[in-house]
């Protein structure tokens, strides 16, 4: 099956990202594909790459960056939520007249249009709402 | 990405009463929008709204569904400017501009917030609670908010 | 007196009713943000319990306020006489929060 | 056939009694991350509401789930002979959501 | 930017009776942290716990007030590995070791959630609601989470 | 009287630094000081100078920076709250080796004993928690 999942909370101090995390993970293991990772909402700040956690604890974005990786997933984040929250890409940067950019590759800004289609061509989707 | 939706008018939700026979290929997959968070205190009620205007620009037909505390969202006279954010009702009102002509609202949510049903505009559709299990039956995908 | 600010909806969240068996006599209560959806608790049947918890806290002197920017923007109705809430300016809500020893937020 | 997720603590919020009310029969709900608190339903009497509202549903074909690390994680007991729900792991939850039509949060 | 405290032996809440009768000075202002929210959940939790060991590293008095869901911080058994997530129990019995000796937790809001009493650690004091309003009276300062 | 304000929320998504806002705003206005800002938990984020909104909306970290300027604010960032977040200042992208800084000038990185000190130092303390 051809599963979207569509992440709305931010890593670290919501539990949501870190569940979608997990159930992406056993929907690859079970050998079901994922058409696409949809990052919208708070969501947009799992794909920072500036998050710096200690050492011995999750690293959010890089971990989502391995299985975006590993699966060659497509892992859209919603641009306007991004720009919104401070997560930009070179091009956007550029745009805004920002000194830095922060999307973590493997992540593109995109549309929700992106999410519309993803509704139409998935299996299933699933929404990770924020859990606080 | 998104490919041309053909004319699906069999497979816009109107009422209860007829689902499609028809078998469902995957863009005519039936999207509906359930809102349920009130607008202002958290930017959900509006990303609710962008979704579906999103889905509006590119021609596809979603329904959406207005339940417990996102029936905030049709209240008249907001009046945001003293806390510094958009009016939510003018964006709601662009909706029929964008072909989005499935607005359903929850009857009991209403009536326990004592919100006054003749406050509600014109494109929205009152539903009982009976046609709310319905409606997210009748529907192939749900995104809520 | 402790001034105690409620943000949520007594609709979706129990942060009301939490606050307000935690409040004392004399103390304050200012509804902020989605909270000032519990203006309507004089008359929404759903939310009769707070009603007579605000009631009785009446009696005790308990003030009862809510920042009029946030009930604008929501597009609420003030009009009923027997709503116990004073609507707060910004300043007066600096004012309140003067008046009292501490603020306690419920969120 | 609907799956119904909840992610928020009966104790706090309305989310699940607002899933509850909106089940239709053979639908399944699975609470997940604060929403498995709500396995406390069947023993604790501040949600006796919603423990009749899902022996209710129960009785309509309703299937009540778990995440099971998420129980595991905030060290809820599970050994009541009256909970009524299944405990999942990751891998058995996204099969439920294959069995299913669809799939609808509450948050 | 913080000063030294001096030992505040007097301004410790140890129980509801005695309020002090010396006059606040700014850095004895007896601050309350009032924990409203389950683990695992949402950071706060953590972060109320981040709050009183940062307290308690430089030396300040603070109280700690479980209330409502925050009671479910101090149930026993958690094992979040499943969750990848730091075990939250283990950072609260530090406590201890942090001076923070004043723990206070409503009987109420355990009862509610059926958490056995047995569970809970030494270090924390069992009050009820005539109780809870009077700590909330008697501190100058509060934070909650 | 001398005030500290905690904002809990991040700007845009919620509603709980622009109420904290008008709030310090309002302070000011009655000539009342402010002690301390102090940005904890999600409310790091409005120290983000990667926020790119349209032009026709609020900037809430520059409007919180012009703040900070006209009255010479102490504006803290909680710094643990912050690197979790993806918010850093120069020092600390260089501790991380991350390849860019985004903490908007007028703001400033620091621990919460900062908190605790305004506790005890203020007259009143205010916390804006998040509102959804």
């Amino acid at each position: 099956m051809k599963f979207t999942i569509v992440i709305l909370g931010p890593p670290y101090t919501d539990q949501a990202a870190e569940t979608a995390f997990r159930f992406a993970q056993a929907v690859l293991e079970k050998k079901h594909h994922i058409y696409r990772l949809f990052f919208y909402h708070d969501g947009v700040h799992n794909a920072s790459s500036l998050l710096s956690l200690p050492q011995d604890e999750i690293q959010p974005s890089q971990r989502w960056r391995q299985l975006i990786d590993q699966y060659q997933l497509e892992a859209v984040v919603c641009i306007a939520s991004a720009l919104r929250r401070g997560v930009l890409n070179e091009t956007e940067a550029k745009r805004f007249a920002k000194p830095g950019n922060n999307l973590m590759p493997g992540f593109e800004l995109s549309g929700l249009g992106d999410l519309i289609d993803a509704a139409q061509h998935s299996d299933r989707l699933i929404t990770f709402g924020p859990s606080s | 990405m998104n490919d041309a939706l053909p004319p699906s008018n069999q497979t816009q939700h109107s009422s209860d009463q007829d689902k499609p026979n028809t078998p469902i290929t995957p863009n005519t997959r039936r999207i509906l929008l359930v809102c349920r968070t009130a607008p202002y205190g958290n930017a959900l009620a509006r990303e609710s709204l962008e979704t579906a205007l999103a889905a509006g620009a590119i021609g596809a037909k979603v329904a959406m569904l207005f339940l417990d505390e996102g029936v905030w969202q049709l209240a008249q006279h907001q009046k945001p400017q003293g806390i510094g954010r958009k009016n939510h009702s003018a964006m709601l009102g662009a909706l029929p501009l964008y072909d989005i002509d499935t607005v359903l609202v929850d009857r009991d949510s209403l009536s326990k917030r004592c919100i006054d049903l003749a406050e509600l505009g014109d494109f929205t559709q009152l539903i009982d609670s009976l046609q709310v299990k319905e409606v997210i039956a009748d529907h192939d995908v749900i995104l809520s908010f | 007196m402790t001034l105690h600010t409620v943000n949520k909806s007594p609709y979706l969240s129990q942060c009301l009713a939490d606050c307000l068996d935690r409040v004392s006599a004399g103390d304050s209560i200012v509804l902020i943000e989605d909270g000032v959806y519990g203006i309507n608790c004089a008359t929404s049947e759903t939310l009769s319990a707070l009603n007579k918890a605000i009631a009785q806290l009446m009696t005790l002197g308990v003030q009862f306020c809510a920042l009029r920017p946030d009930i604008e923007a929501r597009g609420l109705q003030t009009t009923s006489a027997n709503c116990p809430f004073n609507l707060l300016s910004d300043g007066d809500f600096v004012d309140l929060v003067c008046e009292a020893d501490k603020v306690l937020s419920w969120y």
